[in-house]
């Protein structure tokens, strides 16, 4: 594959950064809100120009300082980050949209340091999608860690603080004792930590020796939430919604996902998870994760918890389609990241809204709320019927490709979990369909004149909840892309 | 002019030490201004003496025009001409620094203060610069006695803790130079070079094991390594704000030079190496030390002890570093001697801050800090990321050697030793932040202020304090950089 | 404590005693030690430095180095105690006067009013002595022998045992038998604070001093046979010329020293009463 | 009883200074009057200093100071120098500067020993701790 | 050089030194450190170290004997051990 050199990764990365400071001296709301969109779209557009280069073969290439012998901090934009990227990058000009309406609506304060820290964190995720090896890959993702911890508690009290450490520690304590050692390790064996086709491990270290260095990848990126390292998801559900829907749905857990994605492709290599047979291991990992989020959530009556916990199940689903060692598995997981996505941070931007709206948390009191906002929770259903991977739905694809790998693969148990969580999920989310339209409100738990929340609000979730439709008839950037990435990597 | 860069860096501190001290008797406002030149000009010939080394690779100067095994000489080499650049500049900086709290805290004894200031910095120049092994006898006498002048003057319990520090510092000192005598009565000379050329027919004296372990004793007890470190937190502790942001980042690194230089220079890696056979046990301690020194930070109710404890379980790094016996962990301990006090130049320099602003340093101080002095704190959370060694500060990168170097020697504990201390320091620097980002300002100390505003320290105190905080970032960018074209060549073809 | 004292002295007196096994025999012509280096200065120095006394010239020529830093560690330490001890503001106390004619003693207590600066009344310590004739008389008899004695010490150093050091150490003792046989304030009052401050600065400066003129005239530092173009002598003579301003830099500096130590921790930094 | 004697002479000063040197450990580290310690500590330079006056002590040699005729001290020195006859000068040179570093030591651990008597009255190291404690 | 006067002198330093930090009064330690002083100083002598056991006398008898007694005249003569 042919590679060109040019700064538009760095700039992805910097755009962000910059207006940082920029944020940082604004006075008004105004002036700051106009640069975070500003910043938001010029990364979209530069993510965006570098599309068609992707599509067309190229591999960009953009190498800061060698910091290490062998190592530098170097960009590469390949499909698998390009589609990373193009996700979390269009989400965050809806985010920002949704944000001004969320932090207006309930008078937040602090707005500056909380769009500050927003844009940082949005820096770092590029910084991982676009990262060329696995040094520059930990840098950003300590850069998030760090970036998205004020983020977390943003509300400064005991709890958000509780949570912020539990948050830190796990975070943290899993990257520096497990991906750190593990990325050392792999240093020593290899000599280097670009990424490669192959995976650059192939070939150096025993059977132990790699396995050992696979769980400490798996469960080192703990931002992926596989199961014992999970509860930090919840517990950081206490940050405000737009953080959650944009962090704790696409860029905090879905930059965990693909660190474990991309080192199982680009550091270990499909090849040898084949040959020393590590896939079933893989499998067990999220499938355990997937069933016992699933069976969590559903005794959840906090709606963004419920949602945490989906989360944690379906991004297991992620790990599971690479697990899968099988083309079209690996190709359904990698499309999940943009399926979920879309679908999930429609479902944080309703829990956002009808907070802002009703000032309400658990479901127990949202009964009958889908005839005061039917907009919010129209986009709701929608979203939900994605999560589950029911048609019309981009879910459905995602869905529909992990069944096919793991028919390819010959994992029959994998289909009974695929099954189970399905109706699962569908057993979570739809009662609070049902109760929001079809039973009649206790008028007494709202106070009168609950209408929609403000535009800002509603527009980005209507908009979002359209495009998980969309992707179902138009799958185009995203399922190319994952599909070139599996061909390379797969040689086929 | 070019040939005396070796005499320069440390004739013109001590000299422009004595025009202080007399300035300090005639008119006080010289003295300050006196300082800076003179390490300024001390920074700039050191630089250009690292310039001359890349050029050159070893820059011998011969003092009072002898040759080498008879006379003095400096010789410059790779390591210390690193070293040299590191002392240097952190001096300046941290002299420009904390001008104000040495006038709030030494108002009538500038005079005094800022001779003992050079004369310290130019102890340490020496000491790393000299290549004749009693000469840095001297010269560590020197940067001690002054050390302990300037430490005794902080807040009460102050002179107790320096005279332990004194005893101890005695008995390290009269240790070293007790080996070097044992060195001498067998090879008969007091040059670094000369004596490390005799020694390989002596491996196998009794008289060189005794010298070395003398003289590793003696240097581990001025540098605080872990079972001989009691004097370090109560002396760094109640020192002067701008005391100790001079000597935490310097004394202990040099002194960490001396041990690299005896074990590189004077011992010949042969020696310890494969002659003895202690590496592995001094690495245990190591790893005892870097381990007992974050427990104990965690116990710490107050933020300048909890960074002396910190530094502790620093030296454990750099001395395990140094006897992993690779080139790796050789790498990484050189490194982190320049990383490691740039970066607690930076948490002490906002101890600094803080100290000048609050009035104190426990916890309950730190309240609110975040609002009221915003970029001092942004500077702590830069050089608390680097202590904890996250990408892409310097911090991160010697981490990275050392690990490396653990990793090579198949000594896992070493490396266990190290994650560990970076989560104790992830838990120690989030406490602290967390309490000065939370909760919300008290006034303990009957001093105006509103909530809320702003009230930073005065731009002579951020400006040199910020230029630290970019330069971990940078030398951490540039690290590749460092280790190929200095730190490369610092270490003899032998180790591999 | 004593046990872990004992164990520590046991075990490093081990290592110390196994280690002397190794030693060359006591006192041996052909040990390293007497054959590396030692020669050299022997047969060479009175060729190179014209100086007779080996130990002046291997201490102020070829390790002169050492010894410039040797002064600074003694001017550090000046510097030290006087930033330690010295206390500017006097708090006032009970003081004792005596009424010289009558040699009747008045005591002051605090806030009592203070005898003008007259002939009549003289100051007198706390810690009250008898007036002694004796002591006071022979001391000011001796004083000014010690003191040539301590400038024969430091001139006679090329020649003799001494030097700058021992010389400036008799100098600044002989001061200090000022304080001790009268009191602080009549030595203070012959070198007061200020002067003993910059002397130090002046001894330590004469030799580093010298250093640096000899690379601006353009050899090394130190190198004293730079000074030839100075002093019109040829280079030999010159380095035993450096030798004598060095030892005289040393000299100054040390008594100046000793005695702002002394005062120092005689009176607490007060200045006030001495021993 | 005639073999004994040169073998105890030929150690017996490293002997003393390492009994010495102990002494002034000991004193350093069990002690608790400060001002003990800091006698100790003088102790135990001594005993560095009378090690390395050792190394230089040279049999049949006298002290390092060359015989010459007054008058031809530029150098012209007629007889050849014996190297055996002098004593080694260099360890001695290196003790002068010991003996400085030693006694400017003192000063200053003096200075320090004041200021603390002068805080807590005590010169009692347990003492001073108490007193920190209890306040 | 005599070695009986050696050894003979040698013995007295000891004893010197552990009287100096055994006796039970600061000013007699620092009048017995004098005197170990004096006896370190004449045994220099007797090694032909001239310009040390010089050294000696007037630093280590001398003035830091002075220095001790004036520490110790402004702290205390009082000591435990």
């Amino acid at each position: 594959m042919e590679t060109i050199t040019s700064i538009k990764p760095l700039l992805a990365v910097l755009v962000s950064l910059c207006v940082v400071p920029l944020l940082m001296s604004s006075r008004s709301p105004n002036v700051r809100e106009a640069w975070t969109f500003v910043a938001a779209s010029a990364k979209f557009l530069i993510v965006a120009s570098m599309l068609p280069v992707v599509f067309n073969g190229f591999e960009i290439v953009y190498t800061v300082a060698e910091v290490i012998p062998g190592v530098a901090i170097k960009f590469r934009v390949d499909a698998l980050g390009m589609l990373f990227a193009l996700v979390s990058s269009s989400l965050w000009i809806v985010t920002s949209v949704y944000s001004i309406g969320y932090m207006r609506g309930l008078k937040e304060h602090s707005q500056t340091r909380y769009f500050c820290f927003f844009a940082l964190a949005l820096s770092a995720t590029i910084g991982v999608a676009f990262s060329a090896n696995l040094l520059t890959l930990y840098l950003f993702y300590e850069m998030l860690s760090f970036a998205t911890y004020p983020l977390v508690t943003h509300h400064q009290d005991e709890e958000a603080r509780s949570s912020g450490r539990k948050y830190l520690l796990y975070i943290v304590g899993t990257s520096i004792g497990f991906v750190l050692p593990a990325m050392l390790i792999s240093y020593n064996l290899s000599g280097t930590l670009e990424f490669s086709r192959q995976g650059f491990l192939a070939g150096t270290g025993s059977r132990g020796l790699t396995g050992v260095l696979l769980v400490l990848i798996v469960f080192g990126f703990a931002k992926a939430a596989i199961m014992p390292f999970h509860s930090w998801l919840p517990a950081a559900m206490v940050a405000p919604t737009p953080v959650s829907a944009l962090l704790h749905a696409v860029a905090v857990v879905k930059v965990g996902v693909f660190s474990v994605v991309r080192v199982l492709t680009g550091v270990f290599g499909i090849n040898l998870l084949i040959s020393f047979d590590f896939g079933p291991f893989i499998i067990f990992v999220a499938s355990a994760t997937i069933l016992v989020g699933s069976f969590i959530a559903l005794s959840q009556d906090n709606l963004k918890r419920l949602l945490a916990f989906s989360t944690i199940a379906q991004l297991s689903y992620i790990v599971l389609g690479v697990g899968l060692l099988s083309p079209q598995g690996m190709t359904g997981g990698m499309v999940h990241i943009a399926m979920h996505a879309f679908g999930k941070i429609t479902l944080f931007f309703c829990a956002g809204a009808i907070f802002v709206a009703t000032g309400k948390r658990n479901i127990s009191e949202m009964i009958g709320i889908g005839r005061r906002m039917p907009v919010t929770m129209t986009a709701f259903f929608i979203a939900s019927l994605s999560i589950t991977g029911l048609p019309p739905c981009g879910g459905f694809i995602s869905k529909w490709y992990l069944v096919l790998g793991s028919l390819q693969a010959h994992q029959m148990p994998v289909l009974f979990v695929l099954l189970v969580s399905s109706l699962l999920n569908a057993a979570y989310f739809m009662p609070i369909v049902y109760k929001a339209f079809f039973c009649t409100p206790q008028e007494a738990m709202f106070e009168k004149g609950v209408k929609e929340a403000p535009a800002f609000c509603v527009v980005p979730l209507v908009i979002t909840a359209l495009i998980s439709m969309v992707l179902l008839f138009y799958p185009q950037p995203f399922f190319g892309l994952a599909d070139m990435m599996v061909k390379s990597i797969t040689g086929g | 002019m070019s040939q005396h860069y070796p005499a320069l860096l440390v004739i013109v501190p001590l000299l422009s030490a004595f025009l202080i001290s007399a300035a300090g008797w005639l008119n006080k406002r010289l003295c300050f201004p006196i300082a800076v030149a003179a390490l300024s000009v001390a920074c700039f010939s050191s630089v250009l003496l690292l310039f001359q080394v890349l050029d050159e690779k070893v820059v011998l100067y011969k003092l009072g025009g002898w040759s080498p095994p008879w006379g003095i000489a400096y010789s410059v080499d790779y390591l210390n001409g690193l070293v040299l650049v590191v002392v240097s500049v952190v001096a300046l900086l941290n002299l420009i620094a904390t001008q104000r709290n040495v006038e709030q805290e030494f108002s009538e004894k500038i005079g005094a203060f800022y001779t003992l200031y050079i004369l310290f910095v130019t102890g340490l120049l020496g000491i790393v610069v000299t290549g004749d092994a009693f000469n840095l006898y001297v010269l560590l006498e020197i940067a001690s006695l002054t050390g302990y002048g300037l430490i005794a003057m902080g807040e009460n319990r102050a002179p107790l803790a320096t005279l332990n520090y004194l005893y101890m510092g005695t008995i390290g000192a009269s240790f070293y130079l007790l080996g070097i005598g044992y060195l001498y009565i067998v090879t008969g000379s007091l040059n670094m070079a000369d004596i490390s050329a005799i020694l390989p027919s002596l491996y196998h004296s009794k008289t060189v094991l005794a010298a070395f372990v003398i003289c590793i004793v003696g240097v581990w007890l001025k540098m605080a390594f872990f079972p001989l470190h009691a004097w370090l937190p109560n002396a760094y502790t109640y020192a002067p704000s701008a005391v100790s942001s001079l000597i935490a980042p310097l004394m202990t690194k040099v002194i960490i030079y001396v041990m690299i230089r005896l074990m590189l220079t004077v011992f010949t890696p042969k020696y310890i190496f494969s002659t003895l056979n202690v590496s592995d046990s001094i690495v245990w301690i190591a790893v005892i030390a870097i381990v007992m020194g974050a427990i104990l930070a965690l116990g710490q109710r107050n933020l300048k002890k909890m960074l002396a404890y910190i530094i502790v379980a620093e030296v454990g790094y750099m001395v395990g570093g140094a006897w992993l016996g690779n080139r790796a962990g050789m790498t990484g301990a050189i490194l982190h001697i320049a990383n490691d006090a740039l970066m607690t130049l930076c948490v002490f320099l906002v101890v600094g801050n803080i100290v000048y602003k609050v009035k104190g340093y426990a916890f309950e101080d730190l309240k609110g800090l975040f609002r009221k002095m915003p970029f001092t704190m942004g500077a702590f959370v830069v050089g608390a990321m680097s202590i904890i060694g996250v990408p892409p500060t310097c911090g991160f990168f010697s981490k990275w050697y050392l690990i490396s170097g653990a990793i090579q020697a198949g000594h896992y504990g070493f490396m266990v030793a190290l994650l560990f201390s970076s989560l104790v320091n992830v838990i120690l620097f989030f406490r602290v932040i967390e309490i000065s980002y939370y909760e919300p300002f008290e006034n303990h100390h009957g001093q105006e202020s509103h909530p809320g505003k702003i009230a930073e320290a005065p731009l002579t105190m951020l400006v040199p304090l910020l230029i630290v905080a970019a330069g971990l970032v940078v030398v951490g960018v540039y690290t590749g950089d460092i280790v190929n074209h200095i730190i490369e060549f610092a270490i003899p073809k032998g180790i591999v | 404590m004593r046990m872990i004292a004992l164990i520590i002295i046991v075990l490093s007196g081990g290592l110390l005693l196994y280690a002397t096994q190794d030693f060359p025999q006591w006192a041996d012509p052909a040990s390293p030690a007497s054959l590396h280096l030692s020669p050299h200065y022997i047969q060479k120095s009175m060729e190179e430095t014209s100086v007779p006394n080996l130990v002046t010239a291997v201490l102020a020529d070829y390790r002169g180095f050492d010894t410039m830093f040797e002064t600074t560690v003694i001017f550090c330490a000046g510097v030290a105690c006087f930033m330690l001890l010295r206390i500017s503001r006097q708090t006032p106390e009970d003081r004792y006067y005596r009424h010289i004619s009558t040699g009747v003693t008045i005591h002051i207590k605090d806030g009592g009013k203070i005898p003008d600066k007259s002939k009549e009344f003289e100051r007198i310590d706390t810690m009250w002595t008898p007036f002694d004739l004796v002591i006071k008389t022979v001391c000011r008899f001796l004083i000014p022998f010690i003191q040539l004695f301590a400038l024969y010490v430091i001139a006679h150093g090329h020649h003799s045992p001494g030097g700058g050091f021992q010389g400036g150490v008799i100098l600044g003792a002989s001061i200090i038998l000022l304080a001790i046989s009268h009191n602080l304030r009549t030595a203070t009052k012959r070198m007061n604070e200020k002067l003993i401050g910059l002397l130090c600065v002046t001894g330590v400066f004469i030799y580093a001093g010298t250093g640096a003129l000899c690379l601006l005239i353009g050899l090394n530092f130190l190198d004293y046979s730079a000074l030839a173009s100075v002093l019109f002598l040829d280079p030999v003579s010159a380095r035993s010329f450096g030798i004598l301003i060095v030892e005289i830099g040393v000299g100054i500096a040390v008594m100046a020293t000793m005695i702002w130590i002394y005062n120092n921790v005689s009176s607490a930094g007060k200045y006030d009463e001495g021993l | 009883m005639s073999d004994l004697i040169p073998f105890i002479v030929a150690k017996y000063n490293y002997w003393i200074y390492i009994t010495l040197m102990m002494i002034g450990l000991y004193a350093m580290i069990a002690k608790n009057n400060l001002v003990k310690k800091i006698v100790g500590m003088n102790i135990f330079q001594t005993a560095i200093i009378l090690f390395y006056v050792s190394i230089g002590a040279k049999k049949g040699a006298t002290i390092p100071i060359i015989e010459h005729a007054h008058g031809d001290a530029h150098g012209a020195v007629s007889h050849t120098i014996e190297i055996a006859h002098y004593i080694n000068p260099l360890p001695h040179v290196l003790m002068l500067t010991a003996i400085v570093v030693s006694v400017a030591t003192l000063g200053v651990a003096l200075a320090l020993a004041i200021k603390v008597y002068n805080r807590h009255k005590t010169l009692e190291e347990d003492e001073i701790i108490d007193q920190i404690k209890g306040i | 050089m005599i070695w009986q006067l050696d050894l003979a002198i040698l013995t007295l330093v000891v004893v010197c030194a552990i009287a100096a930090i055994s006796v039970k009064d600061l000013l007699g330690s620092a009048i017995l450190f004098g005197a170990y002083s004096f006896m370190m100083c004449l045994l220099w002598a007797i090694m032909g170290a001239v310009d040390v056991a010089f050294t000696e006398a007037s630093v280590g008898a001398g003035v830091s004997t002075v220095f001790f007694v004036a520490a110790v005249f402004r702290s205390t003569r009082r000591t435990k051990d």
